[in-house]
């Protein structure tokens, strides 16, 4: 199995979520981050005080799959994330060893 | 509660000089079979200076804590809040037990005496003009809280509550009392004890008493303590700004208690002073609004509320002296002045008035207390100002700033001198770092 | 304020005419040495008018932009609070400038004149009746700010800050000061000047001038502009309901000011005025609450205090004429016909008022001008409605509902549509997405 | 609106009616020859009863509101918020169509009449004393509303929205409207009615009406309903004190016409009044807050917050009777004394009284009332106290302030036992686990 | 040393940690984040508007521990965070190549 | 390539950013977290109500770097985010099978 860790802007969200759901992923985990990278940061004035916001608000999506949908779903988060601007975010995929749902106990695929 | 007021209404004639003394001589009298000259309650006037109290108090709680509040970093929400409500408790009683007694009594230009100690002799029956000498004790009260909690934006974020206190407690008593004596005090008859005021200095609502003295003070307290830590390279940006403009909102409302109710009457003088304060605090924030778009590319909220604050504060010692004209000019000037005197004069000069209390109070203050020797109409205050040939007043109000300026700065220094070697000012390094609110009070903003 | 209400005081004979007269004629006798019949300062009723035009202000700000400002999206908190306090500004300069003259002077039936450009000719004795005119002058700038404000509401989250002020500068001396000229301008005898109000049309405290202007304005607004981006499929539930409990609260404790302030006096009719806002706000709000509770299966925190805010609003007009069993009705059933506009109306339609200044405002407004024909009580306000067997006013009412909606309807789509064409009306899709309070003020709640 | 505030003054007789009355009453007697026992409406004192009632309202939306809902966790900040604003629309039903005449009617000592249902006989012109008696009744109704809002900080995050309301329509007609008859409810003759009132007790603004009344039936209630889940094992720390502060500062400001106003005049008393208020809450918030520092190491912000609102609770029967001095004295016991009752004695005893309306209201108002015996002074309030050597006093009061306690104890226990009987008090586990906003209202704070 | 990441319901992170103090586990990361599953969402009305809230709100909990505990812990966190409704979430095992404590620099199992 | 997930204080976060720079990370990703283990919590008092706050605040940092590289990060995290005092934090260091830039749909390195 695959955790798959997408890093997109906040107001993709939706659309990836949307994408997933024809693969057959059936649930995934969203949280708040906030991103460093090439997307220069806004500036904010106080009173003439400046501030630049290095860290720009992006969310995280980790979603387990098994190998078979892998790819596909790694190429489905792109093509609904992609907005060809800089900022558009990151794709990281990790092994997971074992995967179970705490309600039932289900192991592996069966948990996800 | 203006010396000129007095002393034109004195000209009138003895009885309204006695309706209008605040002594308590008078008041002995009014209890006693009274001359015709006697005053007598107006409940009228009585019920706008019980409300105008109410809402001067309530621009300290919560207009105020909330407009400094919602400026500062999550973490010293709440140590900000704490520092407005202790300091009006603090002033409450400081004030009942001789700040009142230093403020107005006694016979010397320079201090108050203490007859008043505890408010003894203040009586139900007690008349101050046409109303109850507790009505004007508890509005004087309400300037005399809002002061030191206008410094408090000064050295916010970082000076520790103990020492806060210590020195409030102290400023309160050496330098807000004489300096309220000086310009307010009146004698038996209605005339100017202080010696400002003796000296035909205009100060309708308190430009130099409260906006100049406690801008200057937080001036030197920023100055004494020394920036933040962070300050300059930290992104220090406002929490929530949604409370600063609670704050402001709640401040422009009872602003008019402050300024319509030193008028001590539901009269046309109040409701001159009522518009003049509207009129200025709009354009003000207008000019800040538009100044900031043109500089800066666009209007911030933070701009609009700080401009409208600086034209309230210009506005208060001309309120009752100026006419609509006047007021509009004088919120515009403070308008730009004052988003000059918060950004590129406090960047120039590099201290860290966190929440600027000197570059809105201390330099509106200025701006107003001058300019109301401009724009002064007889016919609305009893005296001329320069635009009706009386060039004399702009002198006799730059003396006063003057004076109020080295007298507020030089003492308020001392203090803080004296204060920081005993106790210490400031809070480490780790408390300033977790916060206030943590640090010094053990609570959080969850 | 209400020309019914002038009349039925003439009635009572010259002196009292004259002491209830608006008119500056009046004024100026007031200034030279007056007759016998001549009005003088009443303490009471000024001191009560202070208050009243600090409470209205305050339903603007920190009120209105409280209650709004909770409803919509985090990123647009700040932009929503902005539109208030800068209109506040504005307002006020429009209405010294030049509103207030347009309004209330003149002898045309149709629009003021240019006596009081710059507020020129009220002096600090001139009187309205038997207050300063400086405070009438204020406490009906209060109204001539919060109008515009409630527009807002219609198209937050998608209007261009300076699109609206643009739009809200015109609209406020085309539309506002002519439609407040019809209803409230009285002749120097203290009869109505203003058509509508020559009529017989009832408006107290402005259903027609205020509320029925502002709804419609606003749902012209919504539909001209377009929904917003997402309107019926993204989520775009209020950030923070507890910023909406608090305006709705500053709302109803203002309004004791908007309404029992339209008495000119602090008398009977006041106290009664105050009491039938009291009772239609608070059937009002459990109107909705039971509504949405046998509906939707739970009572909502935004569900009662926009009942509160919908009997407010049908009780304007009708405060004053009619008495407690009256009110109690409007408030039903403002209640149950307002939480069908902002729900059931509004979604079968499908405009985006974002807000629901037309489903409140417009809706409510038209029930109260229209219920008040039917309650209003003789020896409250002067005029008997319906119940009393006076068929008539209905009519009255209808027609002077009718010829708002008609002129502000149509007036406000033309300003809107040039607009549109010289600068645009919304911000584009990116600024919409990224939120006004960033896109258009540099700032964020963080 | 005390009895003793009557019989004293109409034990004066003309000479003091007069000089209470204001310019206005004069102003009418120089017009046309009035007869001199006659009462005539005082506007000054009218307006003032106007803004009374605004600044009441004001206490319980947004004040209470926000007092309360800073110190729940986030997930029952709505569900708090929207108690106090349905018992304010629900209680001003109530009092219209029944609560006021339950009341204020009648010839018997122990329960009023059906005289004014609906408020039959309440016209524009109807005056009570010399204000309007609509005035007097909205006045009344703002205290008929707060005092069941008290009561909801017991029973918070655990209550059923419907149990909660079938409960407060019950109490306030079975509990309030008695109790309220008893101590305030005057004969024709301005002498007192109530039984309590006859007996001599002393409770200017609401000691035992509205504090020790809501107090003991909030004890009862957390009691009853028994501990919130995870009371004392889960984290249950306030969610955003902020709003605590802005809570208590309106509050504060609000009690000004709660006591000030009970005066039911604007003149010395009203100042007195007012002056005791600010006393004593600044004395009892700096007492708490340096208790708080001695024992806990650190001076929070709910502490000095709680403090002043236990102040003022302790103040409410006093304002009126006693002097400066007294006041400070009140204050510094109510505040370390509460101190004790939120933290020691509900540690103690175990009971989850959430938000401390027994430990600050009832503690702090039994205090009040038992301490106004002590230091009543006979020329403010027209009785004398322990202190001026009326030892009986204190006898009175503690009778009064005990078969209140056990009145509202035993009536509130069986309408709470009853309701539970009939529909269940609480919320299931799981919907107190997932808030009330969610669960009973279907809304979150995002 | 693996590093079990639990997505749980909020009000079961306590249980959750008491249950792993007696395993020898020293410490844990948490994180708030919205779940989307076989679990519906909330419906929250506003003026007659329905917003069908898809993400409902969970805790992640991150933990490390060496190899020999692990079985223990997943079964653990399992037992104390099952409610038996759905919803409950899952649990998910990841390898990690290396560990360190910042304060000492100490290295993997010693880092724990 | 590695993904590195350092818990630190949060007041460390900006020193951490900056001591990555030079060594070519052109970006990360930080949520904020709250930490469990042997840091004692902070006590707040409510009229008299002790709650000890078990959780303390802590900034979590994920940055994916070439496996070259990850040593020198790991090692200029440590340094940056140390303060010798007890709660400093933990890195693990996770195996990362694919990682991809969204925007271009760069695979692996060049997606860093
Ligand atoms: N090496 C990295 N490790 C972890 N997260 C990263 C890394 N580089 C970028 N990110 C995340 O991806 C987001 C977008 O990256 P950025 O360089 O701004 O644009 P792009 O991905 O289009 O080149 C960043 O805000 C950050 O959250
Ligand atoms: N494939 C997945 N990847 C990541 N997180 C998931 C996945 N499936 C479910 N989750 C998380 O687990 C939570 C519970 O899952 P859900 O399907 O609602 O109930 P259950 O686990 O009882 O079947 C979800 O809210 C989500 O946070
Ligand atoms: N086994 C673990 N798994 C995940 N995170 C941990 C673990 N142990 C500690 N942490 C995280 O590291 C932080 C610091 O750990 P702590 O034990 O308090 O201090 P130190 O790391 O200096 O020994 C904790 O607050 C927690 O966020």
């Amino acid at each position: 199995m695959k955790l798959i860790v997408a890093i997109i802007k906040p107001f993709k969200l939706d659309e990836v979520r949307e994408a997933l759901t024809p693969l057959g992923v059936q649930g995934l985990t969203v949280s708040e981050v906030k991103g460093f990278g090439r997307q220069k940061g806004q500036t904010e004035i106080y009173r003439g005080a400046e501030y630049v916001v290095n860290f720009l608000p992006k969310v995280k999506i980790e979603v387990a799959v098994n190998d078979e949908i892998a790819d596909q779903v790694i190429e489905a988060i792109q093509t609904a994330a992609r907005t060809g601007k800089i900022g558009d975010g990151k794709v990281f995929v990790i092994d997971i060893a074992q995967a179970y749902r705490i309600r039932t106990g289900e192991a592996n695929n069966d948990a996800l | 509660m203006n010396h000129r007021f007095k002393k034109f209404a004195a000209g009138v004639g003895p009885a309204l000089g006695a309706l209008l003394s605040a002594s308590a001589a008078w008041a002995e009298e009014a209890a006693a079979p009274a001359a015709a000259a006697a005053p007598t309650l107006d409940t009228g006037n009585t019920a706008w200076m019980l409300v105008s109290t109410a809402l001067v108090l309530m621009m300290t709680i919560p207009g105020l804590a909330l407009f400094y509040a919602g400026m500062v970093r999550k973490k010293n929400v709440l140590g900000v809040m704490m520092q407005s409500f202790a300091l009006t408790a603090l002033g409450t009683v400081l004030w009942v037990v001789i700040g009142y007694s230093l403020a107005f009594t006694g016979t010397s230009p320079y201090i108050g005496g203490l007859d008043r100690l505890f408010l003894d002799g203040i009586e139900k029956t007690t008349l101050s003009g046409n109303i109850p000498e507790s009505v004007f004790m508890m509005f004087q009260m309400t300037f005399f809280i809002i002061t030191p909690a206008l410094i408090t934006g000064a050295f916010a974020e970082r000076m520790k509550f103990s020492a806060m206190l210590v020195f409030m407690t102290l400023w309160m008593l050496v330098v807000y009392a004489p300096v309220c004596h000086w310009v307010w005090a009146l004698n038996a008859d209605g005339t100017a004890l202080g010696f400002l005021g003796a000296m035909g200095a205009l100060d309708f609502a308190g430009g130099t008493v409260v906006h100049i003295n406690a801008g200057v003070a937080g001036l030197v307290a920023c100055i004494v303590l020394g920036p933040r830590k962070g300050f300059g390279t930290d992104n220090m940006a406002p929490h929530n700004l949604a409370l600063s403009v609670i704050g402001a909102a709640l401040l422009w409302v009872g602003w008019f208690g402050f300024n319509a109710g030193s008028a001590l009457a539901a009269d046309g003088r109040a409701g001159m002073a009522m518009a003049v304060t509207q009129i200025a605090a709009a354009a003000a924030a207008l000019a800040w609004m538009f100044a900031e778009w043109i500089l800066r590319k666009k209007p911030s909220v933070l701009g609009i509320i700080s401009g409208a604050v600086a034209g309230l504060v210009a506005i208060t010692p001309a309120a009752g002296f100026v006419g609509p004209k006047g007021a509009l000019i004088i919120g515009l000037i403070a308008g730009v002045v004052c988003f000059w005197g918060a950004t590129g004069l406090k960047h120039a000069l590099k201290y860290d008035d966190s929440l600027d209390a000197f570059g809105v109070h201390g330099v509106g203050g200025i701006i107003g207390a001058i300019l109301t020797g401009v724009f002064a109409v007889a016919n609305i205050g009893g005296t001329a100002g320069l635009l009706e040939g009386n060039a004399g007043q702009v002198l006799t109000q730059v003396i006063a700033v003057g004076i109020t300026v080295a007298y507020t700065g030089i003492v308020s220094f001392i203090l803080l001198k004296v204060i920081d070697l005993v106790m210490g000012l400031r809070v480490n390094n780790e408390e300033e770092r977790e916060g206030l609110d943590f640090a010094l009070h053990g609570e959080t903003i969850h």
